[in-house]
């Protein structure tokens, strides 16, 4: 039976999406290092002994669960097929939320799509478009993300300056009578007044 | 009734109800309801914001109760007649069926918190994909134009127009009361007994003829008019009783 | 030793970031859904014979590693969405009548709670548990909203199916009885009327 402490390693293993180092995990189960990497070896062995179709593995400085490379093809068919192949109009706009709005936490972004983001940002994340830039120094001190190289090679943009900037951002004409009537503010006065501050005589 | 106020602040005035009811084994009829009105001012007060939804909403169930309870007050109840006594009877089952309702989703909403405590314990592995396989995987942002970007943003920030119900097809009372009374009271002294239906003829719509029958009311309430009906459903005649002195008052009033 | 599938099973699984449903591993082996199911039980019941740290869990209609909850305390600092706040006793109440009563809409939600219930959905909505599944085809066209799969993972269900059946929460007797007094209905009346109307003799 595993010891409590090879129990512990392993759910903690199993839940960090980084390799996590014998030092931290010594720290938190008030373990030698030495100890910890005895027990993780032991464990490593007992998946490849119990032919597992994952492995512990040692990488980067620290240890991690990885996918066993028997069963790389699977793998690949399921990464092909399985995911999808196009980002959803929902991951193109928490992306687009990041990009204009960098650096900005997950609350914030699900504050303005007024919808749950965490799925949608982990995996802008692992696509690599998005990254942990800082973090809210603020009470909660919540990830701040922004966008990625990736995210401005694959646009073929040199910096973010390039994106097309919001000064001309013009909302549609039914938009902005909605709102001046919910303003109550009277259509014939409010459009004249708008158009003369160039606010609505966008482009159609 | 010193009852020690839940942290919980209440949130809806059937929860109140449910716990001044269940917990203090109040009976509504023996007491009076200055009990229930005092705890919930003192809740009220104890809110830092007043949620002005609640506290409403808390009117209309203590205006129900005060209802409930001044019909049963009310002295010769008894021979009330029996439809009477059902609707009290209806009222209360109403009543006591949305608060058993309302309890009903309370400990549902708690059996779902415990749930989900439970289930906290345990976390998803969420590693995602090894590096070696990141570059298999079809690039998502193919065919994703610097202006998709743009337009994305501007799709996700536009605030969703909240939808508001249009009242521009409901024409506004242009006249009132007061002006007809004026316009009556000048013209009728000059034109001797008359008919409601002659006075009200040529009027377009019906709004017109009750504004106005509305201010001949007002001016027989003053004693500026005497109304007359010689047989049942007959026409109204309409006599201008009044000497000149009297219609001065009348403008201030109406 | 595992088989070459349920190799595979564990492989797909220690990369997925989603539930993998029982269909998509079936394609990607080729083997019938049942036979996905009858892997994956069996794999979990070894997990949990072998006292391992983690578990296969079944949740939100697909297979997914998850922490053993007993190692709650040791995981805690790598969960990267983070304990989020608790729901208020209102935002519950909310929620158990989207849960039970969906599709509906805020509206009917409000006639239960007895108050207005929009910024409690709004809230429910922005963390994810609650989302707009239709509209009323009545006049009004209003929004219907119904729970999410991020709301079966939180609570760690499979279907809504296995969400406790709603009579076990109808007061029992003595709670109508004291509600009775409460509100002065006559009990031998009334309680001989609501019996009939079978409204309160819901299970003890």
């Amino acid at each position: 039976m595993a010891g409590e402490a090879q129990r512990a390693i392993e759910a903690i293993l199993m839940v960090a999406d980084e390799p996590v180092a014998p030092q931290l995990l010594a720290q938190l189960l008030e373990l030698s290092p030495d100890r910890i990497e005895e027990l993780c070896d032991e464990l490593a062995g007992a998946y490849a002994a119990e032919d597992r179709g994952f492995v512990l593995l040692r990488v980067a400085g620290g240890y991690r669960f990885q996918s066993h490379p028997d069963l790389a093809p699977y793998v690949e068919r399921f990464v092909l097929e399985g995911q999808s192949a196009r980002l959803s109009a929902a991951a193109l706009e928490t992306l687009a939320i990041v990009a204009y709005k960098q650096p900005v936490s997950r609350a914030q972004m699900a504050a303005i799509r007024g919808v749950n983001v965490d799925a949608v940002a982990r995996t802008l994340q692992q696509r690599g478009f998005i990254e942990e830039v800082a973090r809210d120094p603020g009470p909660g001190q919540a990830i701040l993300y922004g966008t990625t190289r990736l995210f401005l090679e694959r646009l073929g943009l040199d910096s973010l300056s390039q994106l097309p900037p919001l000064a001309d951002f013009v909302p549609g004409r039914e938009v902005v009578e909605t709102l001046e009537r919910g303003l109550g503010v009277d259509t014939s006065a409010a459009s004249a007044g708008a158009a003369d501050s160039g606010i609505v005589d966008g482009s159609e | 009734m010193g009852h020690e106020v839940q942290t919980a602040v209440f949130e809806g005035p059937f929860d109140l109800l449910l716990h001044l009811i269940t917990r203090d084994e109040v009976d509504l009829w023996e007491i009076s309801l200055t009990g229930i009105v005092d705890a919930y001012v003192a809740e009220v007060e104890a809110m830092a914001v007043v949620d002005l939804d609640a506290a409403t909403e808390f009117l209309l169930i203590a205006a129900i109760l005060v209802e409930l309870k001044a019909k049963r007050l009310l002295p010769g109840r008894d021979e009330a007649d029996i439809d009477e006594e059902f609707a009290l009877y209806e009222e209360r089952d109403l009543l006591l069926a949305k608060l058993l309702e309302c309890k009903t989703f309370r400990d549902a909403g708690d059996a779902l918190a415990r749930m989900a405590s439970a289930a906290s314990m345990s976390s998803p592995r969420t590693a995602g994909l090894e590096p070696r396989f990141l570059g298999l995987v079809p690039d998502l942002l193919a065919g994703v134009s610097v202006a998709d970007v743009h337009g994305a943003f501007i799709r996700a920030s536009t605030p969703k127009p909240v939808p508001t119900v249009d009242l521009d097809h409901v024409a506004p009372i242009r006249i009132s009361v007061g002006e007809v009374v004026d316009e009556l009271s000048a013209s009728l002294p000059a034109r001797g007994p008359i008919t409601f239906r002659a006075l009200t003829e040529g009027l377009a719509n019906r709004i017109d003829v009750v504004v106005r029958f509305l201010a001949i009311l007002e001016l027989y309430k003053s004693g500026l008019v005497d109304l007359g009906q010689s047989e049942n459903f007959g026409d109204l005649e309409i006599r201008w009783c009044a000497d000149a002195t009297d219609t001065a008052t009348i403008g201030a009033g109406a």
